[in-house]
Order: C-alpha cells, then structure tokens, then sequence
C-alpha cells in the first residue's frame, strides 16, 4: 500500500532536517515553561507532531522499524507515575500535597523555583508519548471499506 | 482599534464558520472550517493577553485536523435526505434556542462588564506568585504550584483517555463475531 | 456584553449541531464548536482594559512585582486544563466512531440504532 | 488528615497496574483488591474520626482562597464509604465476571480511574477540581461502557459520552458565570459571596447547574441516555454506574451545591421535588413495560433516584435523613440487582426475562439474593428500602404535602410491581432451560451474599441511638446548611 512508503523524496529530505527543528522547539518550550509561555503540555504536543511529522513523511513501516511503542506507553505511565510521587515527597518535605519543596533560586533563571520545571518536564515527556500512541493506534487500525449495502 | 472590535469581528466570523462548517455536505471542507474556526478562538486568545493558550489552542487545532482527516477520510460517508420529522426536529430546536437566547440577554448584562474582572483572587497571585514560587510565568505557576493538584487531575484525565481509546480501539478479539450479528439484524 | 452574547450565541450554534445533526462526525464537530465558545467565554471574562499577559519580564516587574495592570491568571490557568479534557473527549470520540463505523459501515446515526428506546 | 490518600492509592494502583502488568492478570486483580480494601477501612475509619467536625486540607501548603482545599466531614466520608462497599464488591464480581483469553489489566486500571475520579468529586472544596475529577470518572465510564466490544455496547457508549460532555461543556459555563460573578472558586467562598449577588444571576447558575448535574444524575428530563449505557456496560460495572456514579456525580454535587453553598433555596427545592416525583411515577410506567432485564432494572434506577430528589426537596431534616439512608439502600440493591442479572446473563446468554423461566434449582443463590432484593427495593420490612422510603413518605406527610405523600406510595407499589414481574417471569414460572444446575465461582457468591446481607444490617441504622452517631451527622452537614462556610474557612 502506497501509505506505508511514505512521501516523495523532497519531502522525506526536507523533514530531516525540519524535524529536528521541531523537537528542539519543543524541548525549549518545555524548558521554559516558567519563564515564557508554553509549557509542558505545549511542548509535548510539539513534539508529538514532530513524531508524526516523520510517520507522514517516511511511512508507517519505517516508523514501526525502530519506534517500540510498548516502551512508549510504559514511559508515559511511569512519567504519571512520577508526577504523583511528587506529589507524595511534597506531602512529606512540604506543606502538602504536591507542594513545591525544593529551593526557589532567582527570578528570570532557567534553573530556579523549585518543582515547577521537573513538573514541565514530565508533563511534557508524558503528552508526548500519549499522543503519539494514540495517532500512532488511530493509523495503524485498517478499516475495510464498507458501503456497498 | 480596541480590542472589543477585534473580538466582535472574530466571533462573527467564527459563528458564520461554525454554522458553514455543520450544513456543509463535503467532509474534508466542514473539517477544514472547523479547523479555521479553531485558529479564530487561537487569535482570539492573543488579542486577550493569554499566549500561553494562544500556543495550547494552535497545537489542539493541528492535532485535531489531523486526527479527524486521518480517521474518517477515507471512510465511506454518504447519508440519506432528511425526513419530514427531522425538518420539524430542526425547527424546534431552533425555535428553542433562540428563545434560550433571549432570555440569556439580560443575564450577561449582571456579570461585571467586558475588561473589568473583579480579580479579588488573583490580585494575590500577581503581586506574590513570582516571589513565592519563583516563576515568572504567572500562569504556570497557577498551575503547577498554588492549583497543582488540578494538574494532577489534568494528566490523569489525559492518561485515563489515551487508556480508554486505546482499550476502544485494541479489542479485536469481538470484531468478528460483532459484524456477524450485524448481518443477522440486517 | 456585545462579545459575551456572541460568544454564548457560538455555544448554542453548537448546541443545534448536536441536537439535531445525524451523523457521528458532525456531533463530534459540535461538541468541539461548543469547547471552543465555552473557553472564549472564561478567558473574555479575564480579560482587563488595558493590561498586558501575566508573564513577568524584567521590563515589565520590579522585585517580582508587576509595574502595570495585568490580566486575570486564574482563568488561563483553567482553560489550559480545559483544553486537555477536550483533546481527551475528541480522541475517544473519533476511537468510539471508528468502530462504530466498523460494526454499522455507516456514519448515520439515524441507521445506528440497535438499542430500543 | 487522610482525605488525600483516597486520591493517591487508586491513582497509585492504576499507574502501577499499567506498568508493571503485560500477559499476566494476576498482579492487577492483586493489586486493585488491595488499594480498595484499604479505601474501605480508611473510609470507615476517617468517618468514625470526624463525627461532627469539618476537616480542611489544604493542597501545596498554601492558604485557602488561592489554593484547592478538600473537605472532610460527614457527608463526604459517608459517600466515600459507599464508594469504597460498591467498588469492593464490584470489583470481587469482576473477578470472575471479566474472564476472556486475552489480557484485561486495562479493565482494573479503568476501574481504579473510576474509583479515583469519583473519590475525588466527593473529597474536594474546589468547583474546578470537582469538574475535573468528575471528567476522569466519566472518562473511564466511557470506556468501561464499551468494554464488551460488541456493536450496541459502542452505540450505547459513544450516547453517553455525548450526553456527558454536552452537560460537562453546561457545567463549565456554569462555573465561569460563577467565576466571573464571584472571583472565587473555593466552594465555602462561593457560598460567603452569592448572597450578595442579583437573585436572577443566582437563579440562572442554579438553573445551568441543575440542568448539568441533573443530567449526570439521570433525574427524568435529562434521563435519555441511562438506560442505555447502564444496560449495555458489563455487570459490575452496571452496578458501579448505577449503584454510585449517578450518587456521586450527580446527587451528592447538587447536594453540595444547592444546600451547602446556595442554602437551599425554596424554588430550587419546589423544583427537586416536582423532578423527583416524575421520575418515581414516569420511570416505573416505562419499566413496567421492558422486557430486558436490565433496563428494566436501569429504568428502576431513574425512579429510585426520583425518591431521593423527593426527599431531598422536602428538606426537612428527617426527609435528609430519608434521602441520604436511600442512596446506601440503592447502590447496595441495585448493585445486587445487577450483579443477579449478569450472573443470569453469564450462563443462559439472554437478558429476556421471556426465555427465562424457574431459575431457583438452577441458581439457588442467585435466585434467593434478588428474592431479598426485590424485597428490599419494592421497600418491604424488615429490609432497609423499607425504611428509606417510609421516612420520606412520613417526612410528606410532616411537612403538609399530601400529594407527595402519595406519589411516593404509588411509586413503592409501582415498584414492586415491576420487580414481581422480574420474580414471575425470571426465578419462577415454567422451566425453560435444560441445563440442571449452574456452578458459579465464589467470588459472584460472596459478592451477592455480602449485599444480601447488608441489605438487612443496614436497617440498623435507623434505630434510634445508632441513627445519631451514623446517620445524624450527615443529615446535619446537610440540613445546617450555611454552617459549611464558617466551617471550612474557619472565621
């Protein structure tokens, strides 16, 4: 089936370079979450269309070469994991659940208050994951074409 | 101009988007329009100082589009002329609407005007989220600090439907059985 | 006021997709339409004359404290959430009429109809 | 304070039974059993502590208005220990209910996820955070609904996750109006600002809230699309969506919201009864006439929770009492109802109660628990329906309303028409099935008996001197309406 190839030559040639533009903006937003706007879910997002961009691009089955989507589902539970531990060791060093309890550093710096960009950080792993596996499902499910009742 | 024009303008043009996009016949364009639709409420966002969901919105629309084109185009979608009792169903609704319409006018008119929000909670989180949680994105820390545990809430939401579609969508072992009792219905 | 109407006017264009369209991706749409004014709605209702987005810059605060107005945060921060919920409810929707239409070949609700009553 | 690990162990459980299961079940069956044994006794015990105090825990470690707060008090731990009963013994029945040759650890994390988001609306003080939690809970209903993968299992699902974002998108305006209108979303400080609100505002949020929640509820004008669902999910979770979904969602958030937070205003009470009583009377017609019989019991369902809304908008302190002993009475019938019928599904593979005939050699146990149960719901004594519906109806009589006195009766009556004729056709009647004795596994037996005997113990809770340390301070959270506010703020 054509779909499986993927695109022609120039696209294929373009997108690898572009995608790795696209995950770099990613990891940025994500990054920066506390400073600029964006954020972990942003940034996951982008890098969830930065892996679809290569599933368009190069096919399916390239993708399937050396995408382990069993890992990927496990590293999207073990980030939400994550996030409630944090949650707990809040509850146990800070005030409460989920409370910021590690040093707030200088305003302006990328490294400064406290949980909030390890938060970003696994939002932005976990959404990514997701949403690739749920493109990634919505794709791989071949339909037979009905109609002719 | 101010920014009340700009939005009124918007909003127009997203409601004439939105009425194209559900009476059009063609799949691919009602998608499409929704998909402006979607980019309007992104403009929409930026007018209204909040980019972060400028960003978020943008992101949302382009995952949809591509969702939905992904999943239903190629999919056969023909249906059939409308019945007598679906015309009636439609003007009802209308009626109905219209009618919950108006009698929404005077509501909005007790809401504190447009551009002047009461901010008797939030005053707290301009003046102290920055020096309390050391984020300068006041938003973010909104979310990830004074009202995390709706964060918490947010993944598992996410988490619970990624788990659900693909528990909808992984269960092959029925799908034989289920078109077989469809044809004996048939 | 003008905006608040409009916008709740985009809801109930919305509320008619999904009372009165018959097929699954229309109602899907509509269910969108009515996300998409439900979210417009909370962030007019944060919106201040004349202030900027609640992101500190070092032009715009001094010692962590913004100089002007600024809009209301709270709002944002809700609609992100909301935002979310959305992207979760279109993705079980499209799975659930992906194999609905794989049982039925057909998007017609009207002919979907299995259950009594 | 306990009130957030009811939070953290489901949602533990569920993550770590994604991870950790692949082929094998045994490590998720393991695992959720555990984290909800563990819900019930840190229910029980939270609501033994509390008695008639009111508990604030404040997420983060931040002051109140500017954080999200959950509350624990008497009412939030009396539904979470319904909560917790249904989802042990829910998930027992699954045990064996759920069996199929490929993995099913996705049905134990959906259901830990149920568990969670209902566990969460009933913990929290935050009008957002319930919206929230709630959209988790129906998320994993959705799927759950669908689980069977058959074609009207989807159709049914795919109704009800349309008809929940519908009132989910109603809710959200809702709590923007509020937003806009109040500039709070802490429940107490909601309750401190309306009053000070124009009536007709006030009123029209009520309005957006009835209508959103009313749906979650299935009270009868917004009941379309429970008898689907309900009848189409698999038999515990029938019993779960039945038995508390609709409590927790959608009774125990009007509770909450137009008693604790809006004082139950008499328009709003007029209201909850007039829904109440066409719900009782309309419902039982519309089940008299099923043959199904689980949307026979699903109709049941509407028409039990119409007794509530009656009791409810009574609002005496006894018709509370009423009210609150009816939702324990009906999510432990009517989980027992359900999990009757998917036992009787399970082994003549029909829901008919025409193919069914003279069940009561074939399955002694499941004939006789939906014996004690239809005795219970048709609200005979000694068992605990009885009570419940004799206390609205003397809580009518009390409070000069005759004429719901009355529905009330007829409704009873009507009810146990409808579940002799589930007796008649179903358990008794001529034989129709060859097959001479059916084996069932212990773990739907010890789930049925468990209900069918709570379904007697639980009359005790009406004795005079158990009633005030159970009951009473339930009622009293209820009926005290605008003490909740100085309560959780604490001035």
């Amino acid at each position: 089936m054509k779909q499986n190839e993927g695109m022609t030559l120039i696209v294929k040639t373009v997108t690898r370079v572009s995608v790795w533009l696209i995950f770099l903006y990613g990891i940025y937003i994500i990054l920066h979450g506390h400073l600029t706007p964006g954020g972990g879910f942003a940034g996951g997002v982008v890098l969830a269309l930065g892996f679809l961009n290569i599933m368009l691009a190069y096919g399916r089955k390239y993708v399937e070469g050396w995408l382990n989507i069993k890992l990927m589902k496990d590293i999207e539970s073990s980030m939400a994991t994550l996030f409630l531990a944090l949650g707990i060791l809040g509850m146990s060093f800070g005030g409460g659940l989920l409370a910021n309890f590690l040093s707030k550093g200088e305003l302006f710096r990328l490294l400064s208050s406290g949980t909030i960009p390890i938060l970003n950080i696994l939002i932005g792993t976990k959404v990514s994951m997701a949403l690739f596996v749920v493109i990634y499902s919505l794709a791989v499910l071949h339909i037979v074409k009905g109609g002719e009742k | 101009m101010p920014v009340e024009t700009w939005l009124i303008f918007i909003l127009s043009f997203m409601i004439v988007g939105s009425i194209t996009a559900l009476e059009l016949k063609d799949l691919l364009s009602s998608i499409i329009s929704i998909g402006v639709v979607g980019l309007g409420v992104s403009i929409s966002f930026l007018f209204l100082q909040a980019p972060d969901l400028a960003i978020v919105q943008f992101l949302f629309e382009i995952f949809a589009l591509i969702i939905l084109i992904r999943a239903f185009m190629r999919r056969d979608y023909h249906l059939k002329e409308p019945s007598r009792s679906h015309k009636f169903l439609v003007i009802i609704s209308i009626l109905t609407l219209v009618s919950i319409f108006v009698l929404s006018i005077n509501i909005f008119k007790l809401l504190p005007p447009f551009g002047q929000p009461l901010m008797e909670t939030s005053k707290y989180y301009l003046d102290n989220a920055a020096r309390e949680t050391g984020a300068a994105n006041i938003v973010t820390a909104i979310i990830l600090d004074y009202r995390a545990y709706d964060t918490l809430g947010e993944v598992t939401v996410l988490f619970t439907a990624i788990l659900g579609a693909l528990t909808i969508l992984h269960m092959k072992r029925h799908a034989k059985s289920a078109s077989e009792d469809s044809n004996e219905t048939k | 006021m003008t905006v608040y109407l409009l916008c709740f006017a985009l809801l109930l264009v919305g509320v008619y997709g999904v009372l009165t369209k018959r097929d699954l991706i229309k109602i899907i749409l509509s269910l969108g339409i009515m996300g998409y004014a439900t979210n417009l709605m909370i962030i007019l209702f944060a919106y201040k004359n004349g202030a900027i987005y609640a992101i500190l810059t070092k032009a715009n605060s001094l010692n962590g404290k913004p100089t002007g107005p600024m809009v209301d945060p709270l709002p944002q921060a809700l609609i992100l959430t909301s935002i979310v919920i959305e992207l979760g409810i279109t993705a079980m929707l499209v799975a659930m009429s992906i194999r609905l239409y794989e049982k039925y070949k057909t998007f017609d609700i009207t002919k979907i109809r299995r259950l009594s009553g | 304070m306990i009130l957030p690990f009811f939070i953290i162990i489901p949602l533990l459980a569920a993550f770590l039974i994604t991870l950790i299961s692949g082929d094998n079940d045994n490590w998720a069956v393991i695992l959720s059993v555990l984290a909800v044994v563990s819900l019930l006794l840190l229910s029980v015990f939270a609501f033994i502590s509390t008695q008639d105090q009111t508990l604030v825990y404040e997420t983060g470690g931040w002051q109140l208005p500017f954080t999200i707060c959950l509350v624990q008090d008497a009412l939030s731990c009396f539904m979470l220990i319904v909560v917790s009963l249904i989802s042990l013994t829910s998930l027992i029945f699954s045990v064996q209910y759920i069996r199929r040759k490929e993995p099913c650890w996705k049905y134990y994390a959906l259901f830990m996820l149920l568990v969670t988001g209902m566990n969460g609306v009933i913990a929290t003080g935050d009008i957002f955070n319930l919206f929230v939690f709630m959209e988790i809970a129906l998320f994993a209903a959705y799927a759950l609904v669908a689980y069977g993968g058959k074609a009207e299992e989807f159709e049914a699902s795919f109704k009800y996750a349309v008809m929940g974002s519908l009132s989910s998108t109603l809710i959200l305006i809702g709590i923007g109006i509020l937003y806009s209108a109040t500039s709070t979303l802490t429940m107490a400080k909601i309750a401190q600002v309306l009053p000070q609100k124009d009536p007709a505002l006030v009123n029209w949020i009520g309005g957006i809230f009835l209508a959103g929640f009313g749906l979650k509820a299935a009270v009868m004008p917004f009941h379309a699309w429970l008898p689907d669902a309900h009848s189409s999910a698999p038999a515990p979770i029938s019993s779960m969506l039945s038995g508390v979904l609709i409590k927790a969602l959608g009774v125990y958030v009007l509770i909450r919201f137009f008693f604790n937070v809006m004082g139950a205003p008499a328009a709003f009470m007029q209201i909850f009864m007039i829904l109440g009583s066409i719900s009782i009377i309309v419902a039982s017609f519309l089940a008299i006439g099923q043959w199904d019989l689980k949307r026979l019991l699903a109709y049941s369902s509407i028409s039990q929770v119409g007794f509530i809304f009656l009791g409810l908008g009574i609002a005496s302190p006894l018709a509370i009492l009423g009210a609150v002993f009816h939702i324990l009475n009906h999510a432990i019938f009517k989980a027992l109802l359900f999990y009757n019928a998917g036992v009787v599904e399970m082994f003549l593979g029909t829901r008919d109660l025409r193919k069914m005939g003279d069940l009561r050699k074939a399955m002694p146990i499941t004939s006789a628990t939906s014996m004690i149960a239809t005795l219970s719901v048709s609200g005979l004594p000694p068992f605990n329906g009885f009570f419940s519906k004799l206390i609205i109806i003397i809580a009518a009589i009390q409070a000069g309303l005759p004429v719901y006195a009355t529905i009330a009766i007829v409704g009873s009556f009507l009810t146990l028409g409808y579940f002799l004729k589930v007796q008649r056709y179903g358990f008794r009647g001529e034989n129709k099935i060859e097959k001479p004795e059916i084996k069932i596994g212990w773990g739907m037996r010890t789930a049925m008996i468990i209900l069918a005997a709570l379904c007697l113990i639980t009359s005790v809770l009406v004795i005079p001197g158990i009633r005030e340390v159970t009951l009473g301070p339930v009622v009293d959270v209820i009926s005290n309406k605008l003490n909740y506010i100085s309560l959780v703020l604490g001035r």
